[in-house]
């Protein structure tokens, strides 16, 4: 016996608090993986992240309300479009902000932050403009609901699965276009030496101008994701900046690897302190460990040893 | 091997790898007293590494570096400046924001703790020394410009000038004459013959020329190690030199 | 336009005593508008330089409408203005229409502070309908209780509160809880409780006088408490811990977007709330617009209004509130609070025949508004309000079904004995 | 730059006096005391934006925490006053009289220890400034040392703000929660709510403001200052002349807090409450945009953009709060893309050589003869 729950109990515990933890963690990845490619390839911090999936949330939110006035009878599936049509929105806003406003920064990466700090306040005004200031409500598909009863203690619930699942297959993309194509070889050249790939012939510029719009695009499609848990309001994409940006930092600005370990650690250590704590205790103690984690290893868990 | 005090720098045995690229391996040099050595070598031979090594910004994995008797392999980069080793980088490394005067009076070893530096008095000793050095480096007119203002090889001499200011025992100088115009050369050796006078000099050079009309002794490094050691003739006489350089 | 000096021949003194007597309101509301401002001159009732003149008397308005609280507050703000033109078609108040002054409060409790000394200072308002948040009331409270102004207030709170310059339009968190927990013990033979909020006072307030009243006067358990930092949206491990505790209730006072979160999770897991039951006192129609109401159907709500409310003050009051802000908005526990305001000051400054400060704070008790939509309301000496506490069943179209009512008025009781 | 501090040093004090006429005069004649009490709070947001002009402007370190360190200098001075005003004879409806009414509301029946010093007006000033000092001290030793610097210490600086906000609220007992700590009334007995105090806190704040400037102006223009420079620009370089450069970071990380402290104790003597809302990162960016829009390497630009700005907020929201945002947005862009020396930038690049070519050629020969401006730190 243990804090009043039966070994049975116990094992029920932790099988979905592992499950419980794994969705927090698919949820970390998806979210900072924008951020991720973005920082970490470009070094620029982009403030805005946050409400590049909020906007990727409103376009899920337009995309359900077009299917059940104009197509009701493939409700269930337009989930899939909405993401689609997240992407596009988000990573088209990302190219044009990219033209018109992060090109001109490069060199000063605090100075990014504060533009796009100014950017995040625009786009935030905007929702509320256009949306209205309330929270919306983004109907799901039935078969998203519900859940899997796998034992009589332990269930798995659907929405979870199919986050893991894009996450899965996000991030597999990710990989696949930065190690196997030809882009992803010109962003890896440009980010070991920005000079000779500009001496190479590699169009730095545009290679820039993709990866931002990227980073932005899975933002939307994390967003998009989002609404199966969170909540749509304008100013809903400030919850997750303080998250996101502990989950790259301590993972190592230039590693995918690295953004993955440390979402693991992170929402597997806040979860299972949730478990142990009060939500807001758990939410502290996981943040200080962080950011004493930090300290102890400032350039985050995974990095190249190289000559300055 | 030898560890006594005629040796004012004693680099034995350090290696430092990179992820498993060993950019430095089992190298060893010793420098006298008053001694100018020129360390040469292909690109990617670890010259630049060496000195980062020296002057505590790069940790070694094995071996140790002692100045003057005193293992300075764990010390920290300011620690090690007030010692007295001094190191110029291979691009110019200057405040380009303050003025020249402004440049050297930061340089100057005194006042080097916060409190120190808050309540700093420019005292005649200093202006007359900051004066005496702008004009060995040639900057004498134009102390009172910003430093981004000067040109490339101002910029340069500036730097040595600061490195000068410190008064340092060891000089280590990466590429003095990079990128610098035939007269301004000429004039940086003269420069580097009046420094010499009282203190060890390390430079790093590609320009041979500029080698052979300064060099006391000459350090040849390849793939991290030392290819060849000796006078200038010497050097140039070594098949094995000859054939690095030329078979690259 | 100058009628201010205008010498006044009702001015002897047995007409004013006959006039400020209480009998003065049912008098004066048989006269037409011009005849009552008539018969009561500005320099009798405003003696302390409020801005009110012959034939208008101005209010301040003072909410939240950028920043994160806006959400909330709209409705208050709606349903205000929609109270003052409402008085102001009837005639206004001792027969001065009601001039509205509104500001930002912008989410920011310095600048409610900042904004509340410039309606009472600056603008010299006779009243404010305003604030939501606790935050809010308490940084401006000295404000009003420093310059002597009078506030409408109309969220349900946590109580531990009493002002002479407060009323407090909505519930204290004891007459809010007490009769849910009696509700959900008697009719669904609830044994044990798990308690949630988000984590500030009002939750935790609340939670604490759920906790007693579940230990000391039901003698029932509580098998768990939590509570989350504002905004969080995992909800996961909790849900977990009550899959294995399997509480009879889970008792919820989370707010704002976690909300959201919540609510979708809970159903993602598997918690159907037409078996499991969850008794909420955060979640209006107002939060639902958001929740989605197949995500929050089943859940009950504890509050003293609901918009589906069937009686004909109700009806009448959301088909106007409709018709002056759109068929889609819907309308709250709190939105109907703040529709009281306005009616609550027009009765009591005409109970005191005065717009003075302390004679409306000295009149307010007992003062009763018969037009209520919840029904009938009177305040109470502790300047909160008598009111009937209700039950919803929350539907999947976002409104609830009204399915229980307290037989008798709940006494406000903001210091409540036994539950500190 | 620092060149540019000594060439223009009449042009700095004249500034100087400028600012001083329109504080300490013009405003206060010109002004209702409830107008000037709304200067005195946007004035202590100042403190903080002269100790980012040192932080950020001089050493180019972006902190986007100062919210912390103003929250806690805030809360010290709210502390004590808390206590003053929950004495016995006020607090007897409590059931532990004597203590702050959240602390009673929250069921603490005896005073928490680290509020017992607080009952000192010596030790709670003391405090206001040793307290965030010596968070910034510890931080930046942590930091600095380890040489985390750039965005890395901005996150971990804005992690720590909502580290501490989600603490405040969440100890309730202690701290007062999200409501924080409210109804102040008086300070040993004189009462801090008149309109008569009002006036007299204006001018207290002005006084330590302008302390605060000369302090900061002082150590810009010692030698100290010119690391500073040398740092942001070369940090490298001033390792290898024998400078600690940690310890000068962690220096100027603790000045920038102390004063940013200061500004928070004189914010809860003037506005009569402390709360959450001031600690976290929404707040602290705030001020980052304040120091901006004035310029962030100018003393003066960084209290003239925090007034204007305020201004602008209120006159804004009062008028057009659906725009606000939008602004505000849009002049954060526009001054970190378009003039990224702010409004001092403004006025030493454009309207002085304008001015100087009105007024004659010699000027003009002697205005074109100077250094061109130098680019915006990288």
């Amino acid at each position: 016996m243990f804090m009043g729950y039966s070994l049975g109990e116990i094992g029920s515990i932790f099988a979905m608090q592992a499950f419980a933890g794994l969705i927090l963690f698919s949820v970390f990845v998806l979210m900072a993986l924008g951020l991720a490619i973005i920082f970490g390839q470009m070094g620029v911090i982009n403030m805005a992240h946050g409400e590049f999936m909020i906007l990727g949330a409103y376009m899920t939110f337009l995309t359900s309300h077009l299917f059940q006035t104009y197509a009701p009878q493939a409700f269930a599936g337009y989930f899939f479009v909405a993401m689609l049509v997240a992407f596009v929105a988000s990573g088209a806003i990302g190219l044009a902000v990219e033209w018109l406003l992060i090109k001109r920064l490069y060199k000063r990466p605090l100075d990014t932050l504060l533009a796009t700090w100014g950017l995040s306040l625009i786009m935030q005004q905007a929702f509320r403009s256009i949306f209205g200031a309330r929270e919306v409500g983004v109907q799901l598909p039935d078969w998203m609901m519900g859940s899997l009863q796998v034992t009589d203690t332990i269930e798995v619930q659907i929405n979870g699965l199919f986050v893991m699942t894009l996450t899965l297959m996000i991030t597999a993309v990710v990989a696949l276009l930065l190690f196997r194509s030809r882009w992803g070889l010109q962003v890896r050249a440009v980010v070991a030496n920005r000079v000779m790939a500009d001496a190479a012939g590699i169009d730095t510029r545009r290679i820039d101008r993709l990866t931002f719009g990227l980073g932005c695009g899975i933002a939307g499609i994390a967003g998009s994701a989002f609404t199966m848990i969170g909540s749509t309001s304008p100013t809903a994409g400030q919850a997750y900046i303080v998250d996101t940006f502990l989950v790259v930092v301590f993972g190592g600005a230039q590693s995918l690897l690295g953004t993955i370990a440390s979402a693991f650690t992170i929402s597997q250590s806040q979860s299972t302190l949730e478990f142990f704590l009060t939500g807001s205790m758990a939410k502290v103690t996981t943040l200080l460990i962080v950011i004493g984690l930090l300290m102890l290893r400032p350039q985050g868990l995974f990095v190249l040893k190289v000559r300055k | 091997m030898p560890n006594n005090t005629d040796f004012v720098l004693a680099v034995e045995g350090v290696s430092v790898s990179f992820d498993g690229f060993k950019a430095v391996n089992d190298l060893s040099l010793y420098i006298d007293k008053g001694e100018l050595r020129v360390i040469i070598g292909p690109n990617g031979a670890g010259k630049t590494t060496v000195l980062d090594l020296i002057c505590g910004r790069t940790r070694a994995t094995e071996g140790a570096i002692s100045f003057k008797n005193q293992y300075i392999g764990g010390l920290k980069e300011h620690e090690i400046v007030k010692l007295g080793i001094g190191r110029k980088f291979q691009t110019p490394s200057i405040y380009e924001d303050l003025t020249v005067f402004e440049n050297l009076e930061i340089s100057f070893p005194r006042g080097r703790n916060v409190t120190g530096a808050l309540f700093w008095k420019r005292s005649e000793e200093i202006i007359a020394r900051v004066q005496e050095v702008a004009r060995m480096i040639f900057l004498g007119d134009h102390i009172d410009r910003l430093a981004e203002t000067l040109s490339h090889g101002q910029k340069q001499w500036l730097e040595i000038g600061m490195l000068l200011i410190q008064d340092p025992e060891l000089l280590m100088l990466d590429e003095p004459v990079a990128g610098m115009s035939v007269s301004e050369r000429r004039k940086t050796a003269e420069l580097l013959k009046e420094i010499i006078k009282n203190r060890s000099v390390i430079v790093i050079e590609h320009d041979m020329k500029f080698v052979e009309s300064i060099a006391h002794r000459v350090t040849v490094l390849h793939q991290g190690k030392v290819l060849a050691e000796g006078s200038m003739e010497a050097i140039q006489a070594n098949p094995k030199v000859q054939e690095v350089y030329l078979g690259h | 336009m100058s009628l201010e000096k205008r010498p006044n021949g009702l001015e002897s003194p047995l007409r004013r005593k006959l006039l400020l007597g209480t009998a003065a309101a049912s008098v004066a509301s048989l006269l037409p508008p011009r005849a009552w401002a008539d018969a009561f001159p500005t320099a009798q009732v405003n003696t302390t330089g409020l801005a009110v003149t012959d034939i208008d008397v101005t209010v301040g308005i003072l909410h939240s409408v950028t920043g994160t609280m806006a959400i909330s507050e709209t409705g208050s703000v709606e349903a205000e203005k929609l109270a003052i033109d409402q008085i102001n078609a009837s005639g206004g108040v001792l027969g001065r229409k009601i001039k509205f002054i509104q500001e930002d409060g912008a989410s920011d409790w310095p600048t409610f502070a900042e904004k509340a000394k410039k309606l009472l200072v600056n603008d010299k308002c006779a009243s404010v309908m305003g604030c939501w948040t606790s935050a809010s009331r308490k940084a401006v409270l000295p404000v009003f209780e420093q310059y002597n102004g009078m506030l409408y207030y109309p969220t349900f709170y946590e109580g531990l509160e009493q002002s002479k310059n407060v009323i407090y339009t909505g519930q204290e968190a004891t007459q809010q809880i007490i009769a849910g927990l009696n509700w959900v013990e008697k009719e669904k033979g609830a044994k044990t409780f798990y308690l949630l909020g988000s984590d500030y006072i009002w939750p935790r307030t609340s939670n604490k006088i759920a906790r007693k009243h579940i230990e000391n006067v039901l003698k029932l358990k509580v098998v768990g408490e939590e509570y989350f930092p504002l905004g969080h949206t995992q909800f996961n491990s909790v849900i977990n811990k009550m899959k294995l505790t399997k509480p009879d209730v889970i008792y919820a006072i989370i707010v704002g977007g976690s909300n959201v979160a919540f609510y979708k999770q809970l159903k993602a897991a598997g918690i159907d709330l037409s078996k499991q039951t969850l008794m909420t006192i955060s979640v209006t129609e107002d939060e639902i617009d958001g929740i989605g109401g197949e995500n929050i159907a089943g859940a009950f709500a504890c509050m003293k209004y609901f918009e589906s409310l069937d009686n004909s003050n109700n009806k009448a009051f959301v088909s106007a509130f409709h018709k002056m802000w759109g068929d889609k908005t819907v309308i709250g526990d709190v939105t109907q609070a703040a529709y009281l305001g306005p009616w609550l000051w027009k009765l009591t400054v005409e109970k005191a025949g005065s717009f003075d400060i302390d004679k409306i704070a000295a009149a307010s008790p007992g003062v009763e508004f018969k037009g209520a939509p919840e029904g009938y309301v009177r305040i109470h000496e502790n300047h909160h309000l008598w009111s009937k506490t209700r039950v919803g069943r929350a539907r999947t179209d976002g409104q609830y079904d009204v399915i229980y009512e307290t037989a008798d008025l709940m006494e406000p009781d903001p210091f409540p004995k036994g539950y500190q | 730059m620092s060149q540019s501090l000594t060439k223009n040093r009449n042009i700095e004090l004249i500034g100087f006096a400028i600012l001083a006429v329109l504080l300490v005069v013009v405003l206060p004649l010109s002004l209702d005391i409830f107008r000037l009490n709304l200067i005195g709070k946007y004035l202590t947001y100042a403190f903080v934006a002269v100790g980012l002009v040192a932080c950020w402007g001089y050493t180019g370190i972006l902190s986007l925490g100062q919210g912390v360190f103003f929250g806690l200098g805030g809360y010290c001075m709210a502390m004590f006053l808390k206590l003053e005003a929950s004495s016995v004879a006020n607090t007897k409806i409590q059931s532990t009289p004597g203590i702050p009414d959240f602390m009673d509301w929250n069921q603490l029946t005896e005073l928490p220890f680290f509020w017992v010093p607080f009952k000192s007006l010596p030790l709670a000033l003391i405090a206001v400034i040793l307290v965030p000092s010596l968070a910034a001290f510890i931080l930046g030793v942590a930091m600095f040392k380890r040489r985390v610097g750039g965005v890395y210490f901005a996150i971990i600086t804005q992690a720590l703000a909502a580290v501490l906000t989600i603490l405040i609220i969440g100890r309730q007992g202690y701290t007062g929660g999200i409501n924080g700590i409210t109804d102040l009334r008086t300070l040993l007995g004189w009462d801090i709510r008149t309109d008569h105090a009002k006036y007299i806190l204006y001018f207290v704040c002005c006084a330590a403001l302008f302390g605060s400037m000369f302090l900061v102006r002082f150590v810009l223009a010692s030698k100290l200052g010119r690391i500073l420079v040398a740092v942001r620009d070369t940090e490298e370089r001033v390792r290898f002349s024998g400078y600690d450069v940690a310890n000068f970071k962690v220096f100027v990380f603790c000045l920038a807090s102390a004063i940013a402290a200061i500004g928070g104790a004189m914010f809860t003597l003037q506005v009569g409450f402390m709360s959450p809302s001031f600690v976290g990162i929404v707040p602290s960016i705030e001020m980052v945009i304040f120091c901006a829009v004035g310029g962030r390497q100018s003393i003066i630009g960084a209290v003239v953009g925090t007034l204007l700005v305020n201004w602008g907020k209120t006159l804004f929201s009062e008028s057009f709060p659906e725009l606000w945002l939008f602004f505000m947005g849009g002049l954060f862009i526009a001054v970190v893309l378009l003039f990224p020396r702010g409004l001092a930038g403004l006025v030493t690049d454009q309207l002085l050589p304008w001015i100087g070519r009105l007024s004659g050629g010699r000027r003009q020969v002697a205005a074109a003869g100077s250094a061109p401006a130098p680019a915006p730190a990288e």
